[in-house]
């Protein structure tokens, strides 16, 4: 089974050994009763059955066994839940919220998470709650799981005595992500603990928006690139106009802006982009106004250097093609913009050409009519990409590039 | 193939029958009894806004239609066709006097706004809102139950005048009226839960 | 074979009287509920709910000339549904 | 030779007016037979594709939203359309009256009007698929608050779960009456079959609890429909209470599966032991006893729903009590077996593995059943093994094995013996390498429900994989024998198993009219002792 790393769930192991153990017992015994008879009772081996109705001692003994055997079943498995149940005094309390299709780990100090750290040998009772429908707690190494309810607060507690990653997985159906509703749980020891839980919300170097837009769990629906997930993608959100639907029912083309995304984060209801239903949940007061600007000032900022590098990433290019200039299944990115190229045309012409836009452009939709030389012609179609995909694309790349390009 | 003539069967399957819509109402009341359990202040406060009067009255005149029902019934027992006729009529005639009786009483309300997602509603405490929504749930079905009986005695009385169900064989008849005391007794109920939870 | 020689059928005098008594049931269980007993108020209409419901079922539906397969299935369904209230408790009543 | 049609032949009216609008029992539980079977199929594909999917971990085949609506639907088909009606509307409406020596069930009209409200049930479901939002995708159990809010065709599904349940309630009101006021002069109580006494404690079940099934798929529709609030907890509401009523009916339910199949069992085991019987009165008592104590129980499958500890201890405990007298039964079959005569046929190959599948399967609800343990496999692949095997194993061993002993009754001919012996052991083998795995899943903690999954868990997600393949080589094989011998079979008489019960001392197929003279019986259902040789 599962490495196991919570003391009071060495009773609910043992009520597992307990009752497996009497199943083995019980279905070897039956089975075997049975293919014995089948063999010994058979109408050659025994031609004339012997008539047998019943006997009032064998049907007492089989009624009155099973069920003095179920209530010390029963036993080990109540006092096991029991124990699980039984929150220590004093044990520090996390908040844990669930909601379509993610997590957040509230300390008492005000840290927020989207994973769940605590510190080694420490009682940690979780409260929980959910936003929108049912969710389920759920560390199999804890043997922990507990429902988060709408509308009402239940708990949990756990405590770990190894240090180490643990998966957290969402057990309640829950919609669409439900398979994908998982994160970790990290215990560590005490210093580290103490300095985890000091420390701010963003990781060294990383925006704030950015953190903060993981944090709550926005990436869960929304992508970055221009894959279309439960929710409409935030990619480039201040360079592409969209359709919106009014709360009227009229229909508009806005390009957003920071009201736009301050009411679609506070009231999504309101104002929905073109083809997506009212399914986001409002988020409320949890989300100070300064956060959301630190948010709005994430998504709308012209040019993240790393928009095109996550879609080069999510679209599976880095999987060929390296950006440290050694050449893999295809070319290096890094130089490659405005680099001379050499190769074969699809009808096999030699070519001699500049990597420029076009070029660049030409290569992504439609590999095969440049195969540069010393590659296969093995590069997938990208043929489904759109302008704005292409464009940070281009971009990507053009920050790549050498000093030809530049 | 021949029609059974199985008195006894047929009104065992009747009870069967009766049984279901119990139990149908019974997933009602568990609700019911639980959210009272929950929010006792609540229930009291809301039941104060449901009209007594109305409410008695509507008791009242389906206790008296379910009379009717079971005088129409030994009225075809004894031989007279007539009159049992008669009872049928006056047990219809109350059944749509309390379909009026219960349509201004849910009207008066949701022009009050007071209905589930209506504007005075919504403000109230959960524990009224709930109140509410079970209010219009159990005596909506209910009503909906008076309807279909008024349904089955229209059936029945076409059967008598057909001579379908006659003194010698009036288990039609009976178990309508079977039905028809199943819709009084589940309003014997409602009546109080609503109504006199005060 | 005639329905009716198997059955004992009520005469008219009999429904009115139960009709009357039912009457006076609604009378006492309103009048009741202008008393304020607290919780058992619930409890008191309920019983007199339940008187109201029986004399429904035995003389109106005749549960009382009966045989006594008919009594004892009418009993197992009420059972069936008391426990499914009661038994709703045991979680209700102590979260 | 050729095999008379019995009431199967053609009456001269149309297709329909004979089928459609047939009050024939026997003739309803063909339609019922072979509706269920098609949707089976139609099931099993679904469940093909569920393990198609997870051979991988990631997505393969299908998206996460194509997902949900495929186990939603494989859950809505095998539960409501395929193994709840199976064998009562199917052979109970065939064999019940036959072995009870009546004419007809006691409502005929009804009867047909029930197998109406099937189809009108089963077509509604199966329109939720094409119109409105899409294929539902709440899962089986439809839990509030996600079916209420989830933009799927949630209400038209429901409706056809609604259509379904009054269809099942009518089945069980029928064989109640039919079983108090139509036994043959001489069949008292203690007379009945097993398989009589399984659909009368089945019947009840069906009459008591369907009904509370039926409020609540109506309180989903009139919340999605009209937003009444009765589960939304900002409203007073409650979503707790919808699995409380959930499950009132849906525990029960799995009886209403099990216990015809237990039933059928108890029937065909003495037949090839050639002996009554071991503790009649026992296997009637635990019947009666799983249909009662059966809905005491409900709430094991909420432990860590957020409902009281009490609550937690109470179900638990009545959890355990009601195993008891399944293992009752299971014991008694075995003491038939002892010092009887028996004969290997197909009935009691699939018998005999209805009984290792299901105490595989039962004895793992044990598990389940006991608090600590289910608070780690809950809404794990634990309980999918469990449902599987009890289901699959139970109800559709219990299926399979009627199928193989009335099959020469309703069709006048015999399948391949050896066809349907290797046919069973495929099935056997095939469910043990699908299904086992799962336990061993469960126990790792793999989530219920999830289209996608770990690496950790890829070795035993593709041994299942493998495992339905067998089942389906064996399932298809089965169906292929039983298909070809409907035409192609040798006829085979009035009682080639020379069993006791009534329906054997009829011709093969029966003729419309059941008895030429109203039977009267003189012993009980396993007295073999009168049964002759003479054809
Ligand atoms: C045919 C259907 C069927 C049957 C017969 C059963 C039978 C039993 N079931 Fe099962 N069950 C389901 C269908 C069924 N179940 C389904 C569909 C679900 C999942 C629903 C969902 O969530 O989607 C489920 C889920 C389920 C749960 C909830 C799990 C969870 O979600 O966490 C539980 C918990 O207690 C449980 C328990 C039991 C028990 C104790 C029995 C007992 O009746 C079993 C009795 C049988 C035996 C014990 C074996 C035979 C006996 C012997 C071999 C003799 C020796 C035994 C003893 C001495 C005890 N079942
Ligand atoms: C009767 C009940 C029943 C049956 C028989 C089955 C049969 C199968 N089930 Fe089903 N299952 C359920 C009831 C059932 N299931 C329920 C209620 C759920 C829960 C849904 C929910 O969560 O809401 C579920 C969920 C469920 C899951 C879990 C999904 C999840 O949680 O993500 C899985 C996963 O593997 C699964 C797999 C299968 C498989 C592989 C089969 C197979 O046994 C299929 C194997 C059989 C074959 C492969 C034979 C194929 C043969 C043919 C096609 C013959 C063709 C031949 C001719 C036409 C001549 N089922
Ligand atoms: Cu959240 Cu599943
Ligand atoms: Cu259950």
């Amino acid at each position: 089974m599962y490495p196991q790393i919570f003391s009071a769930a060495k009773e609910v192991d043992q009520a597992f050994l307990i009752i497996l153990g009497f199943a083995v017992f019980i279905l070897v015994a039956v089975t075997v009763a049975m293919l014995y008879f089948l063999w010994r009772y058979d109408h050659k081996r025994n031609p004339h059955a012997t008539d047998i109705k019943g006997s009032v001692w064998l049907e007492i003994i089989w009624t009155v066994l099973p069920t003095i055997i179920v209530l010390g079943l029963f036993w080990t498995g109540w006092t096991s839940f029991k124990a699980m149940r039984t929150i220590p005094e004093g044990a520090m309390t996390v908040s844990v919220e669930g909601r379509m299709w993610s997590w957040r780990f509230t300390y008492e100090n005000g840290r927020t998470s989207n994973e769940l750290v605590i510190p080694v040998n420490t009682p940690v009772r979780l409260a929980l709650a959910s936003r929108d429908v049912i969710h389920s707690f759920y560390v199999p190494a804890m043997r922990v799981k507990w429902d988060l309810v709408p509308g009402m607060e239940t708990d949990a507690w756990l405590q770990s005595d190894t240090l180490g990653d643990y998966d957290i997985f969402c057990a309640e159906y829950c919609g669409l992500k439900h398979a994908d509703m998982i994160t970790l749980l990290r215990v560590l020891d005490q210093e580290e603990f103490d300095a985890w839980l000091a420390e701010g919300g963003a990781e060294e170097g990383e925006d704030v928006g950015l953190a903060l837009l993981k944090e709550f769990g926005c990436f869960d629906c929304h992508s970055m690139d221009l894959s279309e997930d439960a929710a409409p993608s935030l990619l480039d959100l201040g360079g592409r106009e969209q359709t919106v639907v009014l709360p009227d029912g009229t229909e508009k083309t806005i390009r957003p802006d920071a009201d736009f995304i301050r009411q679609s984060v506070r009231e999504p209801g309101a104002t929905l982009v073109k083809g997506w239903g009212d399914e986001m949940p409002p988020y409320g007061d949890e989300l100070s106004d300064a956060q959301l600007d630190a948010m709005i000032a994430y998504l709308l900022k012209p040019d993240r250097p790393d928009k095109g590098q996550a879609l080069a990433d999510e679209l599976g290019c880095l999987g060929c093609h390296t950006t440290d200039g050694t050449d893999d299944v295809g070319p290096s990115f890094l130089g490659l913009y405005g680099s001379e190229r050499k190769g074969k045309t699809a009808d096999g012409k030699p070519y001699d050409l500049k990597a420029d836009d076009a070029y660049l452009r030409r290569a992504i939709v439609e590999p095969s009519a440049n195969v540069p030389e010393g590659f296969d012609d093995a590069m997938p179609i990208y043929d489904d990409l759109d302008q704005a995909t292409l464009d940070q694309l281009l971009g990507y790349l053009k920050s790549l590039a050498g000093e030809g390009g530049q | 193939m021949t029609e059974h003539r199985d008195y006894v069967g047929a009104k065992m399957g009747m009870w069967l029958f009766l049984f279901t819509e119990i139990l149908l109402f019974g997933g009602l009341f568990v609700l019911y009894s639980v959210t009272l359990g929950r929010y006792p202040t609540e229930f009291h406060e809301a039941s104060k806004l449901l009209d007594v009067t109305m409410g008695t009255t509507n008791t009242v005149v389906l206790i008296t239609s379910s009379l009717f029902a079971a005088l129409s019934v030994a009225a075809l027992q004894k031989g007279s066709r007539k009159t049992a006729e008669l009872f049928i009529g006056l047990t219809m005639a109350l059944a749509c006097c309390f379909l009026v009786i219960k349509y201004f009483e849910w009207s008066h309300k949701i022009h009050a706004g007071i209905y589930p997602g209506g504007e005075t509603l919504v403000q109230w405490e959960p524990g009224k809102q709930a109140f509410f929504s079970l209010y219009y749930t159990m005596t909506g079905l209910h009503g909906l139950h008076v309807i279909i009986g008024m349904g089955v005695f229209t059936w029945v009385w076409a059967m008598i005048r057909l001579e379908r169900c006659t003194p010698d064989h009036f288990v039609a008849l009976e178990n309508a009226g079977l039905y028809w005391h199943l819709v009084d007794l589940i309003w014997i109920y409602l009546f109080p839960l609503y109504y006199l939870i005060t | 074979m005639s329905e009716n020689t198997n059955h004992h059928a009520p005469g008219y005098g009999l429904f009115i009287g139960i009709w009357g008594a039912l009457m006076v049931l609604t009378a006492v269980t309103v009048g009741v509920a202008q008393v304020h007993l607290g919780f058992l108020n619930v409890v008191v209409a309920m019983a007199i709910a339940s008187l109201k419901a029986s004399l429904v079922v035995f003389f109106f539906m005749h549960l009382k000339y009966e045989n006594r397969t008919l009594k004892t299935m009418v009993l197992v369904a009420f059972v069936i549904l008391a426990i499914f209230i009661g038994f709703t408790f045991f979680d209700t009543a102590n979260r | 030779m050729n095999v008379d049609a019995g009431f199967m032949a053609p009456g001269g009216k149309s297709w329909i007016r004979e089928w459609l609008f047939t009050i024939d029992h026997k003739r309803i539980g063909m339609l019922y037979l072979w509706c269920i079977m098609a949707f089976f199929i139609v099931g099993v594909f679904l469940g093909l594709l569920i393990r198609m999917e997870l051979f991988w971990p990631g997505r393969d085949f299908i998206g996460p939203q194509t997902y949900n609506a495929v186990f939603t639907l494989h859950g809505v088909i095998m539960i409501f359309i395929v193994v709840i009606p199976s064998i009562p509307a199917a052979f109970g409406n065939i064999f019940l009256p036959l072995q009870l020596g009546a004419e007809d069930v006691a409502f005929p009209r009804l009867n047909m009007f029930s197998f109406w409200l099937y189809l009108i049930g089963g077509a509604t479901a199966l329109i939720s698929l094409f119109t409105g939002g899409g294929a539902p995708d709440t899962g089986w159990t439809f839990y509030v608050p996600f079916s209420a809010v989830t933009t799927t065709n949630v209400s038209v599904a429901v409706a056809g779960v609604f259509i379904l349940g009054f269809s099942s309630i009518l089945t069980g009101l029928n064989f109640i009456v039919t079983i108090h006021r139509l036994r043959a002069p001489g069949l008292s109580w203690t007379r009945l079959t097993l398989f009589a006494w399984a659909l009368y404690a089945t019947a009840w079940i069906q009459v008591l609890a369907t009904p509370i099934l039926s409020i609540t798929v109506v309180l989903i529709i009139i919340e999605r429909l009209l937003g009444m609030g009765i589960f939304d907890p900002a409203r007073g509401g409650d979503p707790i209470l919808y699995q409380h009523l959930f499950w009132i009916y849906s525990h029960p339910a799995v009886y209403i599966m099990i216990l015809p199949a237990m039933g059928v069992i108890s029937d065909i085991i003495p037949v090839f032991c050639r002996k009554s019987i071991f503790g009649y009165k026992t296997i009637v008592g635990s019947s009666l006893a799983i249909a009662f104590a059966g809905s005491l129980v409900w709430a094991h499958h909420m432990f860590v729903s957020g409902m009281s500890d009490t609550a937690v201890m109470v179900f638990s405990l009545l959890t355990f009590i009601v195993a008891v007298p399944s293992a009752i039964k299971v014991f008694n079959w075995l003491s038939t077996m002892y010092k009887g005569s028996i004969r290997l046929e197909p009935p009691l190959v699939y018998a005999l593995g209805f009984i290792f599948l299901f105490a595989m399967g039962g004895i793992t609800g044990l598990v389940l059943g006991s608090a600590g343990t289910d608070m780690h496999v809950h809404d794990t692949y634990f309980v999918v093994g469990h449902f599987h095997y009890v289901i699959f194993g139970g109800t559709g061993f219990g299926m399979f094995a009627a199928i193989h002993y009335w099959f020469p009754k309703m069709y006048g001919r015999m399948y391949n013996r050896k066809q349907a012996m290797i046919a069973a052991v495929l099935l056997i083998i095939g469910l043990n390498g699908l299904y086992f795995p799962m336990y061993l899943l469960g126990l790792q903690g793999m989530p219920r429900r999830y289209y996608d999954y770990l690496p950790q868990f890829t070795p035993l997600h593709q041994l299942s994989t493998y495992g339905s393949w067998i089942t389906f080589v064996g399932l298809a094989l089965m169906l292929w024998n039983l298909v070809r011998s409907r035409y192609k079979g040798a006829p085979c008489g009035r009682n080639p198993w020379k069993a006791a019960t009534l329906e054997w001392t009829l011709p093969s197929p029966p003729p419309t009219h059941n008895f030429d003279e109203v039977p009267v019986v003189t012993h009980g259902p396993y007295d073999y002792s009168e049964v002759r040789d003479d054809d």
